[in-house]
């Protein structure tokens, strides 16, 4: 229930952030909303020695549209997203994989970069910006650098931030045309964190068949991954009954699932396959 | 928990063994082995400050090497303690000549007591396999360097790990 | 190490050192006396911490108080005003949602925040709402008709 | 009686401090100079424990004292009451000494300036253990497996067998059989409050204090006075407003004298509070059972005879009721039935484990269980209707008081009144028909029944361990307040509220003019507690028998101020009356008719009670206070104390029915519908009531469906938190239709019977009973708690 003793930073420009970071790569933690770090910091799991608050940074947190992209801040609370207005307009899957995190509370000080950043193998995050092929933009001493969602995130809480770098936004190409998205999560009954979560991002050609699909899963490998075998099988396709149930069994492909004792690795790339149709199925159907 | 799994290696049969019992690749290999002394003919005090992510510790042991038959088998046990709780974790490895390459096949089982195993049954066996898909892939690449040529950077491992960590399915078993 | 806070809770302008590492919760309860304020778990999960931070239900054993530098804190000593009781307090008493109490300042603040989201709420939306705290002894089933009560009495006035 | 208050809906007068954050639990106590408590505790199931180096933390900043099992010598062993012939008690000491039995076990304590500091010290003292081979599962204990305990030569703590009826001939005549191994796993209590301590000793008066988040303030005095070694008159326990118990606060616990000896050796106020890790890995286990049920019917599906062997799993130590909770099992094996023989076969182990102790049904939901898993085999190999095949074997209302072949009498009851309004409510037909019509669409709807009978009211002193009596003073004080103080102390039940329900109907006054104070040794006789759904049964009877007392007092002194015949002065509506005036204030009213006044300030007011026909309880407490008016021989003063003695216990019972959905791709679990009839005799107060069996059911989900304490092969406890152990939350229940059925028990003047429990004993049976007939098309018959999708996938997966 204690953490051990740190220090405490809340520098007020992302330049500040940036560079206490930089006195001390191995010490010096980011900390945003807190709701990954601070739990593992209260069971002395995680004991960093200087934590950075980027929450006072004004200027990271934001929904905004640019061009053909969404651009959000990555002090973003889960709940802003979960309540944009906008985002419920142009990229539903948004708000609705905001929606399933956690609780009101950890919606309400949770923030996007800090649960994409700690890469929680069941997080929810993941999943959608995989499947929305997200770039996430890291800045350093050594300046800006863009990645790819799916390059993005290497192993079990191990992402391509190098020591001293900083989540600075997710960018998000528009959804334009026919399309339509979906999460569906199962909830662990006592964490509530992904047994199985996939998000779905459809585009769909004039005469109903499959443009492209994006497809995230969480909670079924170390870290969350996109489905392109499953993506692969759909594109092109009439997305009827027999060709999502056909696509869907590739969801695991690759993949060595995790157990725990809560479901077996079976039973979640079993869940995997039954919830990627069921997604697929709802986006579909919200096609306009 | 139980793990097993085999590997396919580049490299002559006596090659790997060497490298797997040799304690310079040992403290490269285990991952985040910062201290590997000798304390007697194949046992080894350690220093081993690993995890995940933010998620870490620093757990003081041992590694010991046992039923020592070169070339072909050999067993490994490393145990560790730290704040967090302890680690044990021993394995079998057997390995086979197939052709110009090794064929190295584990079986092993892993333990966790104290902090981490109360609250991180979730992540437990994905973080096992993490750490053995690197040692593993850090093994590997260990094995197949030529003789004399330097030991391979921390750059290697993470640009392999990458790639490897699709390649181990099937490792684990319950 | 320590850092200087200054924060209003219920109203109160407070200025304090505090050690980086402590707890929004313990500073409230320990440092300001509020002990309404109740710790149930370690991991962020039952909500009996739960206050209002700059008006959004947050978990105070998941938060530092140094993060709350600066901010307005309601917790469920503040709630009522002037001696009356907060139409979810008032609905709690009515329909017999709390049996031990120790849930119940979470569960008041949280579904406080609720109405103020959705004034109509349905007892789905209500239940969703409430997954960040757990109660043992109610079974929830007056809880949410303790929320519905306060919906109603809300509605009315 | 009047009936302003009992059976009605009234409002808990305990509420307002507590939706206002105004009430004190033991952690929201503080006073000044307060050291607080940190404990290190095993990290391993089984171990000796080489050396325990505290240098580190006794040189930290702020910590006070450090102490190991060197240093407590003289504090006695955690107390068990369990007396059972040929008992194994192990010495159990408030830390541990040169070995470790469970992970949690303590085995040091820092005392620091405050949390963070303790806490970190911690961290600081390094314990060097020699592993030892571990055994977790109870029936390798049973088998041989490692002996923990030097001292015996084996892990088996008792054998017992227990059961009336030729059981052996009735399995030889059985016309058919069914058989079932059946797994109880171990629970957690979870009471939202952790448990926690705080200690003052005053060095000049001797005098300890300690306040406490039990169930059993009185019992742990006794207790935690002979630990230590004071004497009990000079221990004064306190349980302020206490967080849920559940059973697990049933105990006296290490930490609780410990807490107490620190504070004498440091003359400082000393604190713990218990963490959530803590809580799961040190706190009491409830269940913990793996058993084969055998029953023996006729073709009719008329029971002939039922056996449970049982292998108990006690964990490393007894804490106070570990050894009895399994006999309780025993003695509810009858269910709501009429069984010719029974017989239980226990075979009780320790095991590298927390001790079980008394969980929310303490061995009864055990037995109700097994008994109707049992009947529901029975149903299935006849291929009859589960109510029917109950029905069949219930004893008519006529039959009461019912005696079983476990050796209980039950008081009262009529089970086919509860089967039967719970089957209209629920629409039993029309659901049978719709889950058949639901079947030929390929939809898995399944439909659970239990038939449940609780044994209530803890009990008879005769088949307690010490005492199952409890008491009550009523006091009118000077001001025509009404005190009561009760030995029932409560976590959450509302006595606060019914007590007072009780004592404003028989007294005539209103409810706010009484205050119900409890959980204080200092301030209130001696008591048991609140357990075994006996608060009310018995604590609320001592209530109304100290008010019939407290009431002939005042009767005498009304009959002499009012100079006339005993016989001629009668009590109604708050009043003593000459008769010929009685029949005149009598008329009905709806209201209390004698709210009782204000004292004016500075002084009590003269009596003034010349010439009147009547006197309210007020004005009596004021002349017997007063003292100059009163009758010969008379002692000054208003109050009566009772201790009620019950002559049984009580036996409530009821009609649980679950209705789920399985999810045939996914197997997942939802409910349709969940009906239940409960007769806990008579009510006080329905909204409590109702409050208790959700609460309850609630629980019994938990159990069937989510939760469980799973220990991994080495001992180590790997559902450690509320992440990993799952309590059910709002989504994961449904809407409860409740209703009553109303059979007085015999067994105290109030005809109140318990419900405490109720929803722990009887809905766990419903809800397995509709997951396994949702899977029946399946040919399943049995699964065990908790039943998680992942199973029931696998078994539609199978076929």
């Amino acid at each position: 229930m204690i953490p051990t003793q740190f220090d405490y930073k809340a520098p007020t420009t992302l330049e500040e952030a940036v560079a206490l970071l930089a006195s001390d790569l191995d010490g010096a933690k980011v900390l945003a909303g807190g709701h990954s770090l601070i739990p593992a910091m209260k069971l002395r799991l995680a004991q960093p020695q200087l934590l950075v608050d980027i929450a006072r940074i004004k200027s990271l947190s934001y929904i905004r549209e640019a061009g053909d992209q969404i651009l959000i801040g990555a002090t973003t609370t889960h709940y802003q997203l979960e309540s944009s207005d906008l985002l419920k307009t142009i990229c539903p899957l948004l708000p609705a994989c905001a929606a399933s995190i956690g609780d009101v509370q950890v919606r309400n000080k949770g923030t996007i970069g800090g649960s994409i950043a700690h890469s929680d193998p069941a997080g929810d995050w993941p999943a959608a910006i995989l499947a929305l092929d997200a770039e996430l933009v890291l800045v350093g001493t050594s300046g800006e650098r863009t990645v790819k969602a799916e390059n993005f995130f290497v192993d079990l809480l191990t992402t391509d931030l190098q020591p001293g770098e900083i989540l600075r936004e997710i960018r998000i190409t528009k959804p334009s045309g026919r399309f339509g998205q979906a999460y569906q999560k199962v909830p662990h009954p006592a964490s509530g964190f992904a047994v199985v979560g996939v998000a779905v991002h459809l585009v769909l050609n004039d005469d109903g068949s499959c443009k492209s699909a994006g497809i995230g899963v969480t909670g079924v490998d170390v870290k969350a991954y996109r489905a392109k075998a499953v993506e692969a099988a759909l594109a092109g396709s009439n997305l009827d009954d027999s060709a999502v149930t056909t696509a869907v069994t590739h969801v695991c492909d690759g993949i060595d699932p995790n157990s725990d004792l809560y479901a077996s690795g079976d039973y979640r790339c079993h869940l995997a396959q039954v919830h990627t149709r069921r997604a697929i199925q709802a986006a579909k159907a919200r096609v306009k | 928990m139980k793990l097993e799994g085999t590997h396919q290696l580049e490299a002559a049969r006596e090659r790997v063994y060497q490298s797997l019992v040799n304690p310079e690749v040992l403290q490269r290999c285990i991952p985040g082995c910062e201290r590997l002394e000798r304390t007697g003919e194949n046992t080894f005090a350690a220093t081993i400050r690993t995890g995940v992510g933010s998620i870490k510790g620093v757990f003081e042991g041992k590694v010991q090497l046992e039923n020592l038959r070169e070339p072909e088998h050999f067993r490994i046990v490393v145990e560790g303690k730290g704040a967090p709780g302890f680690l044990k974790g021993s394995g079998d490895l057997d390995l086979a000549q197939e052709e110009n390459t090794t064929k190295v096949t584990y079986s092993g089982d892993v333990q966790v007591g104290g902090t981490i195993a109360s609250v991180g049954q979730r992540m437990i066996q994905g973080a096992a396999k993490m750490m053995a898909t690197q040692f593993f892939t850090c093994l590997g690449a260990e094995a197949e360097t030529e003789v004399g040529e330097p030991p391979p950077q921390h750059g290697f491992f993470r640009t392999a790990l990458r790639w490897f960590s699709g390649w181990i399915k099937g490792l684990f078993k319950k | 190490m320590k850092k200087a806070i200054n924060l209003s809770v219920n109203g109160v302008s407070h200025t304090d050192e505090v050690e980086p590492r402590m707890l929004l919760v313990h500073y409230l309860r320990d440092v300001l006396d509020l002990t309404g304020t109740h710790v149930g778990c370690e991991t962020s999960l039952c909500g009996a911490c739960t206050v209002m931070l700059d008006g959004q239900a947050v978990k105070s054993c998941t938060v530092f108080a140094v993060q709350a530098d600066g901010s307005q804190v309601t917790t469920i000593e503040g709630l009522a005003k002037n001696g009356e009781l907060h139409p979810v307090q008032e609905g709690f008493w009515e329909k017999h949602g709390l049996q031990c109490g120790y849930c119940t300042p979470g569960m008041i603040v949280t579904a406080a925040q609720l109405l103020n989201r959705n004034a109509t709420p349905s007892r789905e939306d209500i239940c969703h709402g409430l997954e960040g705290n757990l109660c043992r002894c109610t079974g929830y089933q007056h809880i949410i008709e303790a929320i519905e009560y306060a919906a109603q009495k809300a509605g009315q006035s | 009686m009047n009936d302003n208050y009992v059976g009605r809906r009234v409002k808990r007068t305990e509420d307002p401090r507590l939706i206002r954050g105004l009430a004190h639990y033991v952690d929201d106590i503080s006073l000044p100079g307060t050291l607080h408590v940190a404990f290190v505790r095993s990290i391993y199931a089984h171990a000796k424990i080489n050396s325990i180096d505290t240098s580190g933390a006794q040189s930290a900043p702020g910590v006070v004292a450090v102490y190991t099992g060197q240093d407590i010598a003289k504090i006695g062993p955690v107390p068990c009451a369990g007396a059972l012939p040929g008992l194994k008690v192990p010495d159990h000491r408030v830390l541990a000494g040169n070995k470790v039995y469970f992970v949690g076990h303590p085995i040091a304590a820092v005392v620091a300036v405050d949390r963070y500091a303790a806490r970190d010290a911690v961290d600081l003292i390094l314990v060097d253990y020699e592993e030892l081979p571990v055994v977790t599962d109870v029936e390798q204990a049973a088998a041989g497996g490692p002996v923990i305990h030097d001292a015996f030569s084996d892990n088996i703590a008792y054998r017992l067998s227990s059961g009336e009826g030729d059981i052996d001939a009735a399995f030889a005549a059985a016309e058919r059989t069914v058989k079932q191994r059946i797994l109880h796993k171990r629970l957690a209590p979870i009471a939202m409050e952790p448990r926690g301590v705080l200690a003052r000793y005053f060095p000049g008066e001797e005098e300890l204090t300690l306040w406490s988040s039990t169930q059993i303030p009185h019992l742990m005095r006794t207790q935690v006075a002979l630990m230590i070694g004071m004497p009990e008159n000079k221990l004064r326990v306190i349980t302020p407003e206490v967080g849920g118990g559940f059973g697990s606060k049933l105990n006296v616990y290490a930490e609780e004298a410990l807490l107490g000896w620190i504070s004498m050796q440091l003359a400082k106020p000393v604190k713990w509070i218990e963490t959530r890790r803590e809580n799961i890995q040190a706190t009491i286990h409830g269940r913990g059972q793996v058993g084969d049920i055998e029953v023996a019917f006729k073709n009719d599906g008329t029971l002939t005879g039922l056996r449970y062997t049982v292998f108990a799993d006690l964990g490393a130590y007894h804490q106070l009721l570990t050894p009895a909770i399994p006999t309780l099992t025993g003695l509810m094996l009858s269910g709501a039935y009429k069984i010719p023989a029974i017989q239980m076969n226990i075979t009780a182990c320790f095991t590298n484990k927390m001790a079980t102790d008394a969980y929310r049904g303490a061995g009864r939901p055990e037995a109700t269980y097994v008994v109707e898993r049992g009947l529901d085999l029975v149903a299935a190999e006849l291929n009859m209707d589960a109510a029917e095949v109950r029905r069949k074997n219930f004893p008519a209302p006529s039959e009461f008081p019912f005696h079983t072949a476990t050796g209980l009498d039950y008081d009262s009851g009529n089970y086919e009144a509860a089967l039967d309004k719970a089957q209209a409510i629920a629409g039993y037909a029309e659901l049978r028909e719709q889950q058949r019509k639901a079947r030929d669409e390929g939809r898995l709807i399944g439909i659970g029944i239990s038939t449940y009978v609780e044994i209530c009211a803890l009990g008879p002193s005769q088949a307690m361990p010490a005492g199952g009596w409890e008491s009550a003073t009523v006091r009118i004080e000077p001001t025509g307040k009404v005190t009561i103080l009760t030995g029932a102390s409560p976590h959450g039940q509302g006595q606060e509220t019914s007590f007072a329900q009780i004592a404003a109907d028989e007294l005539g006054v209103h409810i706010n003019d009484v205050t119900v104070i409890h959980g204080d040794t200092g301030v209130v006789q001696y008591g048991i507690g609140t357990f075994g759904s006996r608060a009310t049964a018995v604590g609320g009877t001592a209530v109304f028998i100290a008010i019939q007392k407290l009431k002939e007092k005042a009767h005498k002194i009304a009959t002499h101020i009012l100079q006339a015949d005993a016989s001629r002065v009668a009590f109604e509506g708050g009043k003593f009356s000459r008769q010929a005036a009685a029949a005149a204030s009598a008329a009905g009213t709806s209201e209390p008719v004698v709210p009782v006044a204000e004292a004016p300030a500075g002084a009590l007011p003269e009596p003034e009670t010349e010439g009147k026909s009547s006197l309210t309880l007020q004005e009596i407490a004021l002349e017997a206070h007063i003292a100059k008016n009163l009758p010969p021989d008379t002692e000054p003063g208003l109050s009566a104390t009772y201790f009620f003695e019950p002559k049984n216990f009580t036996f409530p019972f009821g009609t649980h029915i679950a209705v789920v959905e399985v999810d045939r791709e996914t197997g997942d679990i939802k409910f349709l519908r969940y009906v239940a009839v409960d007769d806990c005799g008579r009510v006080i107060n329905p909204m409590l009531v109702d409050g208790q069996v959700h609460g309850g059911i609630v629980q019994s989900i938990g159990q069937a469906m989510y939760e469980e304490v799973v220990y991994d092969e080495q001992g180590q406890l790997i559902t450690g938190t509320l992440m990993d152990y799952a309590v059910p939350r709002a989504s994961h229940v449904p809407n409860f239709e409740l209703d009553r059925t109303e059979t007085p028990t015999p067994v105290n003047p109030l005809g109140v019977k318990g419900v405490g429990e109720a929803g722990t004993i009887g809905a766990t049976p419903a809800i397995v009973g509709a997951i396994v007939d949702a899977l029946a098309p399946f040919g399943v018959r049995h699964l065990d708690m908790p039943i998680k999708p992942e199973n029931v996938w696998r078994i539609i997966k199978g076929h």
